[in-house]
């Protein structure tokens, strides 16, 4: 059982060994920044941190990898390992973002102008295709897609080769990119995508996973979130 | 030598080797039975495509026997039933020269040779000399280092013999190994087989009575697979019992019969000086071929009255002249002859000419 | 001159074949135990499934073809070259080989992309851009596969025809490529392969359009990364490509049997 | 018999050969255009790029090793078995080849997961693993294009050998591996290069824990898919991956010349 | 046939095929220079490794010139200077049938036979039937469908030997065609090949006289890579030049000097009847050589006292016994004879003979 969050979590909790943290990809900035911060707090610990897509992390905990935290991008994924992780808590929220080419050649400005360019959006199986459809359908607007891509990842480099004039990603996504621009569509709030985390019930290094969860929850963590551009949860 | 080795062990069999054999190649059949007693070499000649080489094939186990039975110094090595064997070929104590010289593209000629002592455990440098050595005994003394691609065909075909019989058999199978070498080489490395033969029992096909005659004891025709003769090779070459082993041993062979203690074939009458011809010329009537050398027959253009009936003198239509290395050979409807290329001038196919044979220079034998 | 099969092999080879056959076999008798048969038959059948598989197979067939029309006179030409060009070129053909798909994938549309050197041909997204995609991964296969055939039967024959008199095209026609059909039907069903099984290239450069360029690979991915508790559908769909893209191979094997020698 | 290379091929196969090769490489050069060379040196001798590296190199020598091992032998024993069996044992190899990497990666796991088969001896995500994973998705390359060419070579010298009472070991180590070599070659550069390529099925059942189970194919992955950072540093380990690839395939061809014939 | 057209484009130039050639295989380098008119037949003989298929080879093309210009009906398709010409084997008209059959594994013998004339554009059905009557000309009417592992080797020389001709080549170029054959074949094939070469250029390598004798105007003897002797075959097998020639014509040959109008060679001295000899030998002290048959050399052994100087006899040391079909020959220091079986059980490596030789057997040729 995860312990509840506490302010003087981030001071050093007397923790060690390492601890292995199973990230969302999109994560991989803001956790690379929050891992480099929980070792400084706790100089005994040494973060490891995987990325890859939800989905494979989510398949590779229930068949036994050796994660003591698992961050997932959504909360389905995280549903898939619940006899592992037990107690998710939801630490950061998402929200899409209209995501066009440097200098915006198809002046797009809002949802409505995708149905007249060439866009590429997330496949409605995986979640941020979920999450488009659901924005889109708020705005009633119907897209021809010119392709349903695996992931964001795809979504942005069609974008940034220009061979899509915009698509939807996550606002996470487009920071720090100069290739690509990004627009915050109207009612874009209203679709949060929430990202769980959890220590696992079988970590090798509970004292630890539970502090580095801690941690994420923490204040310090939540600033590096937000200066990602994640919302609070 | 192997040889010695073999002949050793041949207790329980007075053959080293014995085959019974019957095998099927697409819509041809090969039935033979032979044997070949230790030491022995056995001469098998005949036509292109009489199954010479598919015995040596069955022999090596490179081919299944359909029926028969194959031992080596009593061992049966393949059965077709009873209890049923087949033993591969390389336990077969066996070695076959095949008729493809086949040497392996990716090694030396040295390396080819040492093939079969290397294979059978001996130390790599050992086998690398003795390799040499048989290198030189082909005539080959520095070719060692070649590939087979970088060889002449006949030196190929030296290399092979040398592989072959480095590996020591107790029974060596031999499909032409003199072929394709000029004469000068053919005579070194028949001299050379005989040597290195005695001893090793040996098959060997060969298409030259020559070959034949300086390394076998015992000559066997095959004729669309089956035996037609055999026996010693001297005895073969001089009583040739089909029309092959005529011309394998050089000779022309008329086929008529026994009459008035001669021979008879259409208008032409041999009689012959020779005992035993003499003997089988008794009975009238009775099967008879004359067998002769084409040099012995002398031919002239027919003078106005001929005696058609003159016994060893007849008439004959030439149908080919064929120049040789010393005259013409003057091919007749009836038996043939060597005669000076001054003399061929006059002729030509369709001449009427008239052979005539001394009595001593014919012998009869019996047709098969 | 051959009698049977032939050729002469230690019977203790049996063991390390035998061991490499399970392996490749035994992972895939676990994914069968995890087919959920409940929905087997409607996850196979389904629309996307069918539309995916029927482009894996034309796209697959073309991609082949291209890869045999230009793979094969490459394989000939590196086969038949001087030792160090040979070396050169085979260096070359390998290089797209030991790049991840997926960055091959970025490098064509890097290409054909609308801000490409080739963007105004329009590739991206269209079903060509697939067969190119699996072109581009599958095509050293069947190059390497080729050549190394190609080297194995040598020119001797090709000299032969040669000193007969014979044209260039007709040795390469009558004798090269009989001569060299083994290794040439390998390197097909490499190619194909490889191509029917492309997914990295495939996703970045021609995108996931179901019905235009959502192959079977690519719709394995979808489902599998579908936020669906179990993974039955992308399962079921991997055992219906597999089954097909086997049967296909063994339908090509049987054409042409035996082959040369 | 033989005079320089020999072989005559018709000239014009050199049009074909040329257009494969230069679509296999233009896309590299696309990607080079895209390199920022501001940052290469540093991406390219980051601790993660040079852990993944030497992992990569690792596991995919010693995966080339064992699919050698258990390969060679099992293409053996394809291409010396009677038609029938060749062509049930071939399709039964190619499996693997049309199964989409990941999917052999999920079969991967759910044989040696925890819930697995074999799941005891705690495999995935391990070092290990990774070499599984290559082994699983090389293996068959290696397998077909060794078939391939030892059907090509013929038994012919294997009878010649057994003729001069060669046991079947030395008849395979002298002369069937020997004459089989230029395709044993390719077979091994295709392995090499599809192990040390391969991503998907490594990605799930090894995982991508740096300095354990992260290789090149994976970092390349996770600098590409990071969010919020440009793909530089992920063209910049493709350089490097395939830079090096190619270095020790050109090493490794260095080290037997010529070949047989 | 095509030797017609051959000839009758010929006109600018004596020969059909002219050739000065230089070539190096490794350690080993040929150079020669010969010309074949239109029609003619040119033999080629020496021993193994002699150079003769390189020669073959680099006139078909397999094989790069070093040096030299090749020339086929006044067209140069081969030069090593000046403007360099390097015609492709498949342009230059010329057809090899190489010392290796190699026939095409994977085209069944009516294919193979067919391949020359399909390559040069004849309709397939054309061209199968063109094969099939070549097939019937080399004894094969029925091997059509068979595929060549399943002919025996004889059957393969023959098929390629059909191959080679059905390409109706302006000149054809033959490695040892009768390779392989049985007598009888083998004669079947040269009366075959004797008709059908008539009027086409060729050039043939071979090691049997017969051969040589049989189909060929000219015999060119190759030895180390260099030409010893040439001339019209009757000639060269009459008169060897050098000791390869000599035993190439089935003739012994014996090195000495002329000495008073006969030979005189250690210990031995002959005379002959033969007017030519008889001039060659008029000025005394010049090297010559002594040829004759060995079956015209009389073998005795010693008796009491023989006059060691007499004329057309002389001493010499058995060498070796080498069985013949018909009896024995035995080889001595200087020269050998054939003898009968029973003669040789008297004799053993070793022991002393006395050999005589008839004036009218012997010929003087001069020394090369
Ligand atoms: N590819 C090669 N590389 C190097 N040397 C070679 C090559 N081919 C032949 N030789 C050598 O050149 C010489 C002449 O060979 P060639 O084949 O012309 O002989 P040949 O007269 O035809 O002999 P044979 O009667 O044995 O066929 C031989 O000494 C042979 O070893
Ligand atoms: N593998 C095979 N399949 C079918 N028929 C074959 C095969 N090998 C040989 N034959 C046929 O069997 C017969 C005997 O062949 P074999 O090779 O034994 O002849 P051979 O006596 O050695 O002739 P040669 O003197 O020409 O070498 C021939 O008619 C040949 O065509
Ligand atoms: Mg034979
Ligand atoms: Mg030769």
């Amino acid at each position: 059982a995860a312990p509840a969050p506490s302010e003087d979590a981030s001071a050093g909790s007397g923790v060690s060994g390492t601890v292995e943290v199973y990230a969302a990809a999109s994560l991989q900035r803001s956790f690379d920044e929050i891992a480099a911060a929980f070792e400084e707090d706790n100089p005994d610990v040494q973060v490891t941190a995987v990325y890859d897509g939800s989905s494979t992390l989510a398949t590779q905990i229930g068949e036994g990898a050796p994660a003591d935290v698992f961050a997932s991008a959504d909360e389905k994924n995280m549903a898939k390992v619940a006899d592992r992780a037990p107690d998710p808590q939801v630490f950061a929220g998402n929200t899409l973002v209209i995501v066009v080419p440097a200098g915006n050649p198809g002046a797009v400005d809002d949802l409505a102008d995708l149905a007249g360019v060439t866009t590429v959006l997330c496949a409605p199986e995986v979640p941020c295709g979920a999450a488009s459809a659901t924005l889109l359908s708020n705005a009633g607007v119907a897209v021809t897609l010119a392709s349903a891509e695996q992931n964001v990842t795809a979504v942005l480099t069609k974008v940034a080769a220009e061979e899509a004039d915009a698509g939807l990603v996550y606002a996470t996504d487009v920071v720090g990119r100069d290739d690509v621009e990004a627009i915050v569509p109207d009612g874009a709030a209203d679709v949060v995508n929430r990202y769980p985390i959890a220590a696992l019930a079988d970590a090798r290094n509970p004292e630890a996973a539970a502090a580095f969860v801690d941690f994420v929850l923490s204040a310090r963590g939540q600033e590096i979130l937000s200066a990602a551009g994640f919302r609070a949860p | 030598m192997s040889g010695e080795r073999a002949a050793s062990r041949g207790g329980r069999d007075a053959a080293a080797l014995r085959a019974r054999l019957r095998v099927r190649r697409r819509d041809f059949d090969v039935d033979v039975a032979f044997e070949v007693a230790p030491g022995e070499t056995l001469a098998v000649m005949g036509r292109s495509g009489a199954g010479k080489s598919t015995i040596l094939q069955v022999l090596a186990g490179l081919v299944s026997l359909k029926e028969g039975e194959i031992t080596v110094d009593g061992r049966v090595i393949d059965r077709s039933s009873g209890p049923r064997v087949r033993t591969p070929p390389m336990s077969r104590g066996i070695v076959l020269l095949g008729q493809d010289a086949r040497l392996f593209p990716h090694l030396s000629a040295r390396e080819n040779v040492a093939f079969g002592p290397r294979g059978s455990g001996v130390a790599a440098s050992l086998a690398r000399s003795a390799a040499d050595d048989w290198l030189a005994r082909v005539g080959l003394p520095d070719a060692g280092d070649r590939r087979p691609s970088e060889l002449s065909g006949g030196e190929r075909q030296r290399v092979a013999v040398a592989r072959a019989l480095a590996a020591e058999p107790r029974v060596v199978l031999l499909d032409e190994p003199l072929v394709a070498l000029d004469p000068v080489t053919a005579s070194e490395i028949r001299t050379m087989l005989g040597e290195r033969l005695a001893g090793v029992t040996t098959v060997a096909v060969t298409h030259d009575a020559v070959d034949a005659a300086a390394l076998a004891d015992r000559l066997m025709i095959i004729e669309q697979g089956r035996v037609t003769q055999s026996g010693p090779v001297r005895k073969v070459l001089a009583a040739p019992a089909t029309d092959v082993a005529a011309r394998i041993a050089g000779l022309e062979r008329l086929v008529g019969i026994a009459s008035d203690g001669g021979w008879l074939g259409g208008e032409a009458r041999l009689r012959t000086t020779d005992a035993a011809s003499l003997a089988l010329a008794r009975t009238d009537g009775v099967p008879l071929a004359a067998v002769f050398r084409a040099a012995d027959v002398r031919l002239t253009l027919p003078r106005a009255r001929l005696a058609a009936t003159a016994d060893n003198v007849w008439r004959a239509t030439v149908t080919h002249l064929v120049p040789t290395p010393t005259g013409v050979r003057a091919l007749t409807d009836t038996g043939a002859a060597e005669i000076a290329a001054a003399q061929a001038a006059t002729l030509a196919p369709g001449t009427e000419v008239v052979l005539r044979l001394a009595p001593d220079l014919v012998r009869f034998v019996p047709v098969a | 001159m051959t009698d049977g099969r032939g050729g002469y092999i230690p019977r203790s080879l049996v063991v390390p074949a035998a061991v490499g056959l399970v392996f490749l076999l035994v992972p895939l008798t676990a994914l069968v135990a995890r087919v959920e048969w409940a929905t087997l038959w409607q996850d196979v059948t389904s629309e996307t499934s069918r539309a995916a598989l029927a482009l894996s197979l034309g796209t697959g067939a073309v991609a082949t073809a291209v890869c045999a029309l230009v793979g094969v006179p490459l394989a000939i030409v590196i086969a038949r070259s001087t030792p160090r060009t040979a070396a050169l070129l085979r260096a070359l053909v390998t290089v797209p080989l030991v790049l991840p798909p997926m960055v091959g994938g970025v490098a064509l549309l890097y290409l054909f992309g609308r801000s490409g050197w080739f963007g105004a041909l329009g590739l991206p997204f269209t079903t060509p851009a697939v067969v190119l995609a699996q072109v581009f991964v599958a095509l050293p296969f069947l190059v390497l596969a080729v050549e190394g055939s190609l080297r194995s039967t040598g020119v001797g024959y090709e000299r032969t025809a040669a000193a007969l008199g014979a044209s260039r095209l007709t040795i390469l026609r009558r004798i090269t490529l009989p001569l060299a059909a083994p290794g040439i039907v390998a390197g097909i069903v490499l190619c194909f392969a490889r191509a029917i099984g492309e997914f990295g290239a495939t996703a970045l450069f021609a995108g996931n359009r179901p019905g235009v360029t959502q192959t079977m690979p690519l719709a394995i991915y979808t489902a599998f990364n579908g936020a669906g508790v179990s993974q039955g559908t992308a399962v079921a769909l991997s055992l219906l490509l597999l089954v097909t893209a086997v049967a296909v191979l063994l339908l090509v094997r049987g054409w042409r049997p035996g082959a040369a020698r």
